[in-house]
Order: C-alpha cells, then structure tokens, then sequence
C-alpha cells in the first residue's frame, strides 16, 4: 500500500540542491500538478535529468522559467528558448547528451552497471572528456551511470501496491528513471486496487514506487 | 518552383526509395513531409523516438490525444499493429541497426558523408536530441534538404564545419536539384532535376561530383 | 502480415554450423514444438545461447542429448547431467556466464551497444579473459555484446503483425532474443488478428519478428 | 536435531532478518523453505530471478501453471500485486541494488565474507545461474547453511578453497548452531544455538570467531 500526497506533499520532498529525474518527452507524460507545485515551493538549485526543458509554460520548461535550476542534464533544449538564454548569460549549465545516451546512463544507473558503451557521439564534440574504449576494432563512448536523489514520474494508473502502467507516448523516460532514483514519486491518471492489474500487463512493478500523486484527470472534481 | 513544390519533390522522392516492410524514422520539419508520399503498395512502418512504432497520419481535428504526439510534439495516430515502449527501447531499436533508414534535414553534409545539424556555436544550440542515435543507428541514412542555404549557400561541402552529427555515416542526398549518393570515392551524382542541369548542381555544391555516364531525371 | 510456418519448415531455417538463440528458463517459456523439429531435422554443430540446458528430456536438453550442440553459452548447466557429462568428454565446450551478465550481452547485442560494465563476477574465475575497467574507484568487467544468426522463442500471443505477448515466467530472455538475431522465429500459443493487442500492452514489437509457428494450444487437434 | 529441525530452524532465523517492505530473493534449497516461516504481520515481497514479483506459496495439487515455477523450477504462485517481467529487467532489479536480502546455500564461506557455492572443479559444474548477481546485487546477503558439510568438516573457513561466487559480499551466515555476522573485523558471534556452545560452534568453525560480551540465544 503505497501513500498518496497532494502535489504540495510531493514538492516538499524535494530539497534544494537536489538531483531530480522528471519524466515526459515535449510535456508529454510529465507529472504536471508535482511540477506546479514545486515551482510554487520555490525549491531552488536543482539539477535537472529529463529529455528536454519543454515549453516555456509547460512541463519543466515552468521550473527553468523560475530560476529554480542550476544545471540540466538533457538531450534537447530547443523548444524552450529560456533555457538557452540563461544558458548563454551563464544562469543554468546545459549538459547535452544524445537521447539514446541519456536513456542508457539512467537505466545503468538503475540496474547496477557501471556503464555502456555507445557507437553514439564517436568523433563529434560528444566525444569531449568522454572514455573512449575499442572493441573489437570500433570505437564506443563510455556512458557512465546516472542516478538521482529524486524522481517526479507520471503515469497513466498505479494500483495501491505502486504497481504503474503507462499509456502511448507518455511512457518515454518514466520507467527508466523510476529505477534510478533514491525516492519515486509518480502522478497518476487512476489509482486502481491491488489486483485490478494482470502481472503480465505491469510496466514498472511497485517495489520502485515510493509515493502516488492523483493526476488531473481524478482530482478535477 | 516555390518552397512548397520543391519540399515536395524532395519528400517524393525520398519516399521512393523505402522497400516493403522498411522500418523508417522521420525526423522533424521536412522529413515529416515523406510520410505523404509513401507507396499505398508498400508497408511502410514509421517509428517515433519518443517511443512507438506505427505512426499515423495527423487526426482529424478534435480528434487529438494528448499523449499520441510525434518526436516534433505534432499530434499523430498509431496504426493497428503500432506498439509503444520506453526511450531505452526505442534507442534499442535505433542504435541496434533495426530501422532500415531514417530521413533527416541538416545544416551541412560533406563529401566523406559527415553531417551537421544540430547546432550553430553562439548562435543556436538545440541540443541533438535523438540525431546522433539516428545518425550512427540507422542502416540508411538520408538527408533531405534544399541544395543550399536561404542565403544560397551550398549546405554539400568539401567537408563540414559546423561541429558534426556523426561521421561518414550519410547514405544519399536529396535536395529539389539532385539526388547525390555518397561513395567511398565521393559524392556521385544520381539524378539531376528536369528543371535543373549538370552545370547548376555542381554550381551550387561546393564538393566536386562525381558524373556517371548515366545520370537519371529527379521529377 | 507475418507468414506462419510449421515447425518443421522453422527448423530447416537452422543451417549446420549456426549460432541459435533458444527462450526459456528450465524449459519453461521454451519453443517446444521447433526444438522437436530441430531435433527431428538432425541439424548439427551448433552454438547455443541459452539461459540453461533445461532437462534431458524437456526444452534445449533434448538438443544436447541427440548431439547436435558444439557449444554452449549458458548459465546454469546443473538440471540436465547429460550436458555436464558431454562437457566433461571435451564432446560440448560450455562457456558459463552468469545470468544477469548473459541477458545484459544479447540485450547489447540488439540494441548496438559495444557492451556493458558489470560488477558481476569481478574476483572470480569469471574475470579470466575480461577485461576489468575501473570507472570511479570500482571494478568492472567489460560484458561484450551477443548476437545470434537465429533466435527460437515462444511468446503467448502474437498477432498477425507480429507483436507478441509474454505470460509469466513464460516471458525470461525471449523478448531479449527477439532483438539480437539476424532471423527470428516464434511459437505462440495463440495468432490473433491485428489489432487485436493495445500498442501499450505490446511487449515485443512486430518489428523483431519473422516468423510465427503455432504452439501446442492450437494445433493439438 | 533431525536435518528436517535443523533446516526449519535455520530458516525460522533468516525470516526474522527481514523488515516490512523488504524485497527478498530465496535461492534454490533451503533457501526456499524461508518463504513458510514470514511473519505475516511484515510484507515482504519475494523476487524470482527467472521473471516475476510476488511469489506466493505452492499451488493445490491439481492447480500448477506450467509458466509459473520460481527459479528452481518448482510450481508457485504470483500474489496479488505481483508482476512478471524479462531477464534483463529481473537482474536490473537485482544488481541495481532493488533486492533488500538474498538467502543462499553455500560450500563454502569464509571470515573475509568470501562465498563459494556454484562449482566444484572436476566434480560439479552446475554453473553459476544467477548466484553471482544475487551475492553481488542484493544489498544483504544471507548465507543459510548447515554449520558443516556431510562429512562434518567445517564450511566456515579462513579462506574458501574453491571457485569463489563473489568476493567480501556476504553479510550474515545463519546454521542450525549459530547466527555469525561478517564484519570488517571478522566474524563476529551474535547467537548460539540454546542445543549448542560457544566451544561447539568455534570448534566446527574453521575461521576464528570473535565473541563479544553479549551473545544470543538462537532458538
């Protein structure tokens, strides 16, 4: 049986300073009410880990506009043109990793390895400070773990036992980052029973599921 | 020949060069545009590296689902058959040789089939996104792109400037003027445009091209 | 639209000499009615990557006790003594891995990694022949990547696209074999019609697929 | 003491290590016999490396799913809230530290927290299965063992003689004589069992204990 916050709760676990994982590809499967509250608790000095900043007025883009970070960790920023202005006034440090990279180095960092080697990036400025190793006559990048102290997820229904589901595209990062972070807190569409899903149908099993936010569409009322 | 015209040659004739049963990923602004064009004969399966394969055309307005969107954030379906998944899995499938090509724009590309397109230093600095995963993944790389820039520029270079993609990993170039396959020797010219010539193409592409005796007609 | 073989049109897609991944986990989530026909089709010198040699008369056993097997990439040899024996004659090489490390490797294999650092076996007679790669303080050992020229597995359901679904146990390294393998051929117990598989409840996407065979559920008539 | 005493002994101990919410992975063996002796006042989840979350007791006869078999092959059951997943995904949550406990038998374990317990060259070679993720993986690894090997020799060693599993990962060693703790230190003494002595125990222990001033009762 899983606890279930308000959004306010959920922020509160978040310390300033801290590293956070936040799912969502372009807002799309974002925890969106955890976002707004956390920008209203004004927790500040974050590092960021998630697939790109989103909009100015959507998803983390809501954080970056707040001044609420002091590096990101992400694969794209383009669709956010605050982050690259206070990236280039030096307000926030940008770290640009290829998306399939990024997506490695957090599973790595879930599942106890101690890294992968990736054909992605070899001979571009990607490369930079980066371990190269051979094998077998190829060059490979060494993408080294990622892990957070804290990661703010959605998905679509949790049972009670943190059991989570996803649906289409919003299922991006989320599972990943559910495994490679200290506390998980997941935004969910429906919250089910225990049992109401089948084992097999389960995408991320309870055991990585610390806490459960209602999402909009239960809590609208 | 007005923009519109000539993306649409350029997708057209991109689409032609999928096989039955191609896995292809189209990446975002131009590229998206091939999907029009792809042969009603041919099952061709579109992935989107936010994660599910199966992509469909735009819905009908009203009809959006928020969390069905392509990699460029653009509302779209999945067909019967599609399947969703997680981004390691997606970059699995990229990185792991199983899409057969994947249709990218690009600022520069260079005659050892270097490309650059993710970043301007100073200027505009997107991020590369899933690009370099693409890029290196993809068993077929093809870039489709105007033959030169706005300022009518060659974007086909001796070799790139601009900080890279990936190395020596493009396959063919379509632009509304020609289509160029890189070779180990070069950049061989394929086909030139009908409204277009041998002269104007090599004109407008700062690397040299190498001429076939038969050079086909882009239409 | 997937074309649906017999077993025996399955097995004649094994040449004499190949590398064959095999599903399953002490026989169960095995392709038994190809492994049969393998068995029947005499094919011979194979290298099998498989998570254990089931038991002499179930799932791959059978494979080892008609000596059709070269070599073994295995993890766990213990329920059939045939394999020990042929192993202990010099009859089978049997290279032993341990099991995490073994997923890890086809997992790199589909998916174009240069492969994976674990700390799995690093101070055991696991390490001979790796080589140990220290990333922050820590230990090491470099995992390269395993692919197959044809994997065998057995899903629960596929539908005519090819998507499949897993039931249970059933699922262990089949969905990580459909990846890494030039030719993939899989036994289900069920072809149900496209469309009849939500995209979100897809484990193993048609994509990965090349053949079906009908299992034992259906064809028992 | 029959062997049968002895086991549910050993195994009665290992389960009151464990804390509500634990997620517990019990090896072949013994190990397995731990499951009947959690106090159902605790939620302890049980983890089978061969796919799933969840195992629940041994279903009636008549009852068994063949696709529902823990990882030694015998038929269990999944509880509800359980869930099923691939390998890779299995030793994810087991080597990415997610495993709260694992119980294993052993050969041999010695005062460095040393196991050896997947071959015996020449003899037995079974391979190492997931053993070796487990011991490495599991944040607390508990070694539930008879105190000495049929032949009465000690398995408690300084030094383990034979292949090693994995090196200084072992945490807590639990036999029907005494419950030993592995410490920077050494092995330190917590229980004895009320049927033995601190003489007893030291004597059939190779590695020399380290008593502290308060010892135990194991019963």
């Amino acid at each position: 049986m899983k606890d279930v916050l308000t959004p306010t709760q959920a922020a509160q676990k978040v310390k300033d300073g801290m590293a956070v994982m936040v799912g969502g590809f372009m807002a799309v499967g974002s925890p969106n009410r955890v976002i707004d509250a956390l920008v209203e608790e004004k927790v500040k000095e974050l590092t960021l880990i998630v697939n790109d900043t989103g909009f100015p007025d959507q998803g983390v883009g809501k954080m970056v506009a707040a001044d609420q970070l002091q590096k990101v960790i992400v694969s794209h920023i383009g669709t956010n043109k605050i982050t690259g202005e206070k990236m280039n006034n030096k307000e926030i440090e940008v770290e640009l990793v290829p998306q399939g990279t990024l997506a490695e180095q957090i599973r790595a960092g879930g599942s106890g390895l101690g890294g992968v080697l990736t054909p992605t990036g070899v001979g571009t400025v990607v490369q930079e400070g980066k371990r190269v190793i051979n094998v077998d006559g190829q060059d490979f990048l060494l993408a080294t773990p990622l892990r957070a102290d804290v990661a703010l997820l959605k998905a679509h229904k949790a049972d009670r036992a943190g059991n989570l589901v996803f649906r289409r595209a919003a299922r991006n990062f989320n599972p990943l980052m559910a495994t490679a972070a200290e506390l998980v807190i997941v935004e969910v569409d429906e919250i089910l029973e225990t049992g109401s899903l089948d084992p097999d149908e389960v995408v991320t099993p309870g055991i990585f599921v610390d806490y459960l936010v209602r999402g909009e569409v239960q809590d609208n009322g | 020949m007005d923009k519109q015209e000539k993306r649409n040659l350029i997708a057209r004739r991109v689409a032609s060069e999928f096989k039955d049963g191609d896995v292809v990923n189209l990446g975002i602004g131009m590229p998206t545009l091939v999907a029009n064009f792809l042969d009603s004969n041919k099952q061709v399966i579109l992935q989107s590296e936010n994660g599910f394969l199966g992509v469909g055309p735009a819905p009908e307005p009203g009809q959006e689902d928020p969390d069905v969107v392509n990699a460029g954030g653009q509302p779209v379906t999945i067909l019967t058959g599609g399947a969703c998944f997680d981004s390691a899995t997606s970059f699995g499938i990229i990185r792991g040789g199983h899409v057969d090509a994947t249709v990218l724009g690009t600022l520069e590309v260079d005659e050892e089939g270097n490309l650059a397109n993710w970043m301007v230093p100073g200027k505009l600095v997107p991020g590369m996104g899933g690009a370099m995963d693409l890029v290196v993944g993809a068993k077929k790389v093809i870039i489709a792109t105007e033959h030169c820039t706005k300022k009518g520029e060659p974007k086909i270079l001796k070799k790139c400037r601009l900080p890279l993609t990936a190395t020596k990993e493009v396959d063919l170039i379509v632009t509304e003027l020609a289509v160029i396959e890189v070779t180990l020797s070069g950049l061989l010219l394929r086909e030139v445009a009908e409204h277009s010539s041998l002269e104007e193409v090599q004109e407008k592409t700062e690397a040299e091209l190498i001429i076939p005796e038969e050079v086909g007609v882009l239409k």
